[in-house]
């Protein structure tokens, strides 16, 4: 196959293309499910939270959550995970805790991170979710060197990092991918294109024809798969993540998707986008794709008993973290360098005892 | 008018003078920028002039060297401060040096411009102040307006000046900072600072969003009988020494005040500027109320920035040193 | 033809290959050997005035000849140079004057450029030959600059910016194409792939098949050719910038070339090379290659007077500008800024008042 | 031994001493380096430890970040200073914030070795001397040395070390610094100044290159009978402020010298610090001797470097203040 052609698992019937079933379990199938669900339900929450001035900023993935959830998916113990703002999904199925999630966008002292960052800018060590940063694609040449300290030491593990259609044209995109060609490093490049960079068109982006084939340019392969499709991505990304762990090296995936939503809550998409453009990718909803399927195979009863339970679900974990306590004060001077210097130690001194 | 509304104007104003100015950088054209710096300008000028680009601050800074070469007039927008640094190469290496390498033969008189400081809860990376950066980097000149009138009349200048500018903007007062601006073309001459307020007492030093909290500090101080000589230099480099000595010869006293860390920030340049020419003049050391040397962290935001309180409480010191 | 075939015209016996050949007039076919041979005796000068300590480096292009000298004249009139500090035989064959050349790298005041930068670092207005830097590729993005402006205007000119194979793996390579394939800019992006960045082969600085491949990933075509061969060189670039010229876009081209001596007069090539390897590409010399076509032409009597006369003309250039007195110090404080700021006046009188 | 076989001499006994060091950059596998400070190490450690790059910095800089999460201990060579900055925002947004953005949970403990400074004719672009810009960068500890026992011993600390460390080589003194350096094993802690020669009369900072230059004019100085002290902080961030602080209440005089320009120079820093802290006993301002506020210049490399005639004028002006 070409790298023109794209990769779908779920027929418009409903029925699954066998050729790219990853053949997953049942349970694994509903859990997928669930966590699309819950992913889509704490976005819609999140946003809500912001509107009411309760968060300061989000970044929705509504729309996307076929992206994320599939490919988080295939992510194995050991392996190591460098996502972009927008991927919470792959940390939640991952087993980034929903509290912990909640705790970092809220800020406050059920924040696992202390307060430090913005919201959607979590990590969580423990699996190997790597802290996320603000500039774009920053975290793809981290993912190589992981790979290659992975690689020295023989290790049977692979490193999944995410970004979007405009991290393409960053020089870390530039650098990471020709540092993993060279070294064949067990990387996957998952890019989700969403056919935007806030409100440039990924036409006004880059003259190439796909965004798949810039990995010939760098010796090795690019696959582009139908993004609104959990199996296809799972299938894809799992086929490319095995890959990597066997030392075939890395690989780019290309995800065809649409973010439904704003760029951010400070981004109004009417400005550079039509309502049409919008409704039309509103039919090809994630969700509600999977669901078809689901119900098809008889695994699904009620879409809206689901929808229900996962609100509740985000809505206990919003009321328990919500009245946490603020970060203490004295944490802003740690962890800035391994042990406190002198002069932290005097700042901290003079804004603690309100003398600075 | 709002500080942000006059960008647009000065932009504006500059784009119908002069056909060769354009604008560029992401989200720029159809959406106007992210903070609506540039809406409206590329339905008046065109695409050809209010450039869309891909997201590459090396190729949007590169490029607009290159067209300043070949005799346009860019105007870049950098969406964040903190989003420059991918182009820290183009700018201290190429942009900074073009004209001394090329004694004069080439030059590349671009604008840079990047919404700057905190208070937005933006967090690490859309919250910092870099002007030391680029003031220790000898060919630039930095520019930080902290009113609307100031906004247009310096971004101006700075586009018909023949040196590479950066431009900073206090983005917290993109829209509280309000004021009247003068219509039409307005020009503020860049490296001369103003007088906020006079006062015999102390010499304040403040610029970008810590010019109204120094007003704020100065008027605390007033009711405790201190007087506070209020300096915005405007341009920070190169810095209105001028106007900056001949007031610490006057009052004795000095306090600077940044957002930026501490450490090696342009307060630091400042004391030494100060101790420096009014030794013998100063009766206490120059002060400095500045951010921490921590990264710029989210949650405790209000209290990482400078206040009126912690600038008081340095005036107090001052006095009473 | 496949971004895999080399395009060559000068063939092994000495005849030319009619569908490569450039078509130049025999004055023209003359002239393009007196510069190969005359930018091979400023480099031997060159690099025995800095073996001599009369100069601090040097940058030889020899070996290369045929890249630069048949890229150069195929700029024309109005069109723009960014060169690569191995390509002084661009401006050379342009009409850079060799007492220029000459009075830059000795810096003294017979330096056109006031003895600002280092050997290699020249440029010339009245040419549109841009001021080389010594950052490898920072030239690329200010290619695409001066080709939009052009663009913008309507002229009817090329942008020629020239780099080496390492140059091909920075973010500026990676920025630069990509801003001229999306604004479908005229400007011809010229990469000598001399098989090195100084010790690293080009093998271990990309996985890809070929440099030429990669302008795929941005939307526009990759030429290859023999980078030892004039006319071949020649006759792409002075496609590709006619292509340009005529509102075709951006081209990039993949010269395959060698270089015969050190990476500069501070490396020692020795411990990454063999002499075999360097011997076998001896006997591709550029200059002999041209040499004998054209003797095959009956244009081309004595080689070894040509040569002679071009070493006695550097010989000459040289002697004329080594007398040059230094550049004064007041200098040094000027073409900071346009007019020279209060702090720099105060340091220039610290300095001259030896105050300072 | 001179200085760059110390450096060579650190990061051959590190790399056997710990497994999961390396080293990673252009031209240091198979040539050892443009300067062969890696000289051996790749015959000896292999390709895998020793890591000839593609030419990229943000590929060297991020890569070694990654590398650095994932358990190794990577040392980055960057072949000159003034090259660094392509990699500037992976260094400055990445690599001094990992540690704080993610609480603790992740660092990247890089050293990254460049060699800095002036004195090879190198003009523009081998030449600078970039400091001040990484002392004012939050999270990152920055250190130069000046003798050969001390390159080795700091930069095995840095390797050690749990913080990510800019350590920069002055290269005039690669070869022209000799000196006894202990075998195997030897650890200079960082954080820690060294005063290199005692005098009562004025206190000189001075560090890399700008060591030995302080040297001498603190010989010409005691010809006319005054004292110098000279300080060589060796780390430059977190400075060794209570060495600096305790000879100046002695001395009542402080001069800082250093290569970089001057405006917003670490000297500014030095010299608002101490008049903070030293006020009421400095008996002349904080005096500073530095290159100009030019790109670094080809031809006049001599006259833009502080010297030591220029160094001991300003002994003098302090003296005679
Ligand atoms: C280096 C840098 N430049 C600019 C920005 C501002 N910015 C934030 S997100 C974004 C667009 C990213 O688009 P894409 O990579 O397609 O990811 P998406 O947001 O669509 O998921 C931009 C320009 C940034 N964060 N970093
Ligand atoms: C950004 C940057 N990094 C490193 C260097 C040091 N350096 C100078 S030339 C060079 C190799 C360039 O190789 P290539 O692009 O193939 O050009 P060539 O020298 O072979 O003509 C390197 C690494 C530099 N000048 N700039
Ligand atoms: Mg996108
Ligand atoms: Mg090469």
């Amino acid at each position: 196959m070409t790298d023109r052609d794209v990769v779908s698992a779920l027929l418009p019937d409903g029925a699954i293309d066998p050729a790219n079933d990853p053949g997953l379990p049942e349970a694994e199938l509903l859990s997928l499910h669930r966590y699309m669900v819950l992913l889509r339900a704490f976005d819609e929450k999140a946003v809500a939270l912001q509107r009411s001035g309760r968060i300061g900023f989000f970044v929705p993935s509504t729309g996307q959550e076929a992206c994320s959830i599939g490919a988080g998916h295939a992510v194995r113990e050991g392996d190591w995970i460098f996502p972009a703002y927008r991927d919470h999904g792959v940390g939640l199925v991952r087993g980034y805790p929903l509290s912990s999630l909640v705790g970092q966008i809220l800020g406050n002292s059920s924040d696992t991170t202390r307060g430090r960052q913005m919201p959607n800018h979590w990590c969580d060590a423990s699996i190997r979710l790597v802290s996320v940063s603000s500039p774009v694609a920053t975290q793809l040449p981290h993912a190589a060197g992981a790979a290659y300290a992975a690689k020295v030491r023989g290790e049977r593990i692979a490193v999944l990092t995410t970004f979007g259609d405009g991290g393409t044209s960053t020089g870390d995109f530039h650098a990471a991918m020709n540092f993993a060609g060279v070294f064949r490093l067990p990387v996957v490049f998952f890019c989700e294109n969403n056919r935007y960079a806030i409100s440039v068109r990924v036409e006004d982006q880059t003259a190439a024809g796909t965004l798949a084939e810039k990995a010939r340019a760098y010796g090795f392969s690019g696959v582009r798969v139908d993004g609104n499709d959990v199996l296809a991505v799972r299938k894809v990304v799992g086929e490319a993540m095995e890959r990597a762990r066997g030392g075939g090296g890395p690989t780019l995936v290309e995800a065809l998707t649409y973010r439904l939503g704003p760029h951010s809550t400070s981004d109004d998409p009417t400005v550079y986008r039509t309502g049409e453009e919008v409704a039309a990718w509103r039919e090809k909803d994630p969700i509600r794709r999977f669901a078809a399927f689901l119900r098809g195979r008889g695994l699904l009863k009620d879409l809206a008993e689901e929808e229900a339970a996962a609100k509740e679900i985000v809505r206990k974990a919003v009321e328990a973290a919500e009245g946490a306590p603020p970060v203490p004060l004295s944490g802003m001077f740690e962890d800035v360098y391994a042990e406190i210097p002198w002069h932290l130690v005097e700042q901290r001194a003079s804004l603690l005892s309100g003398k600075g | 008018m709002t500080l942000i509304k006059a960008v647009t104007d000065a932009l504006a104003t500059e784009m119908a003078r002069d056909p060769s100015v354009c604008v560029l950088g992401e989200d720029v054209g159809r959406a106007g920028g992210v903070f609506r710096a540039t809406e409206g300008l590329q339905r008046r000028f065109g695409p050809e002039r209010v450039i869309d680009t891909p997201l590459n601050e090396v190729g949007i800074v590169g490029m607009a060297i290159g067209m300043a070469m070949n005799g346009l007039r860019p105007v870049v927008e950098i969406e964040f401060s903190d989003f420059i640094y991918p182009a820290f190469d183009q700018i201290v290496s190429e942009m900074a040096k073009m004209r001394y390498r090329s004694a004069g033969q080439f030059t590349a008189a671009v604008v840079l411009r990047a919404p700057s400081g905190g208070g937005v809860r933006g967090g690490h990376y859309h919250s910092q102040s870099p002007e030391a950066y680029y003031i220790h980097t000898p060919g630039l000149a930095v520019v930080m307006p902290s009113t609307p009138a100031d906004a247009k009349g310096l971004l101006s200048s700075a586009i018909r000046g023949a040196d590479p500018v950066i431009f900073l903007e206090p983005k917290i007062l993109y829209r509280t900072a309000k004021g009247e601006v003068p219509e039409g073309e307005h020009l503020v001459p860049l490296g001369k600072g103003r007088i906020v307020r006079h006062g015999a007492d102390v010499t304040l030093v403040a610029w970008g969003a810590m010019a109204p909290v120094a007003e704020s500090a100065a008027e605390a101080a007033a009711s405790g009988g201190i007087e506070v000589e209020i300096i915005d230099p405007r341009t920070l480099w190169p810095l209105d020494i001028a106007m900056i000595e001949a007031s610490v010869k006057r009052t004795g006293r000095a306090v600077v005040l940044h957002e930026a860390p501490r450490t090696c920030g342009f307060g630091a340049e400042v004391a030494a500027l100060v101790q420096e020419r009014c030794f013998l003049h100063l009766k206490a050391p120059v002060l400095r109320v500045t951010g921490f040397d921590t990264p710029f962290p989210y949650a405790h935001e209000k209290s990482y920035l400078p206040d009126p309180e912690r600038t008081l409480r340095a005036i107090r010191a001052s006095m009473d040193y």
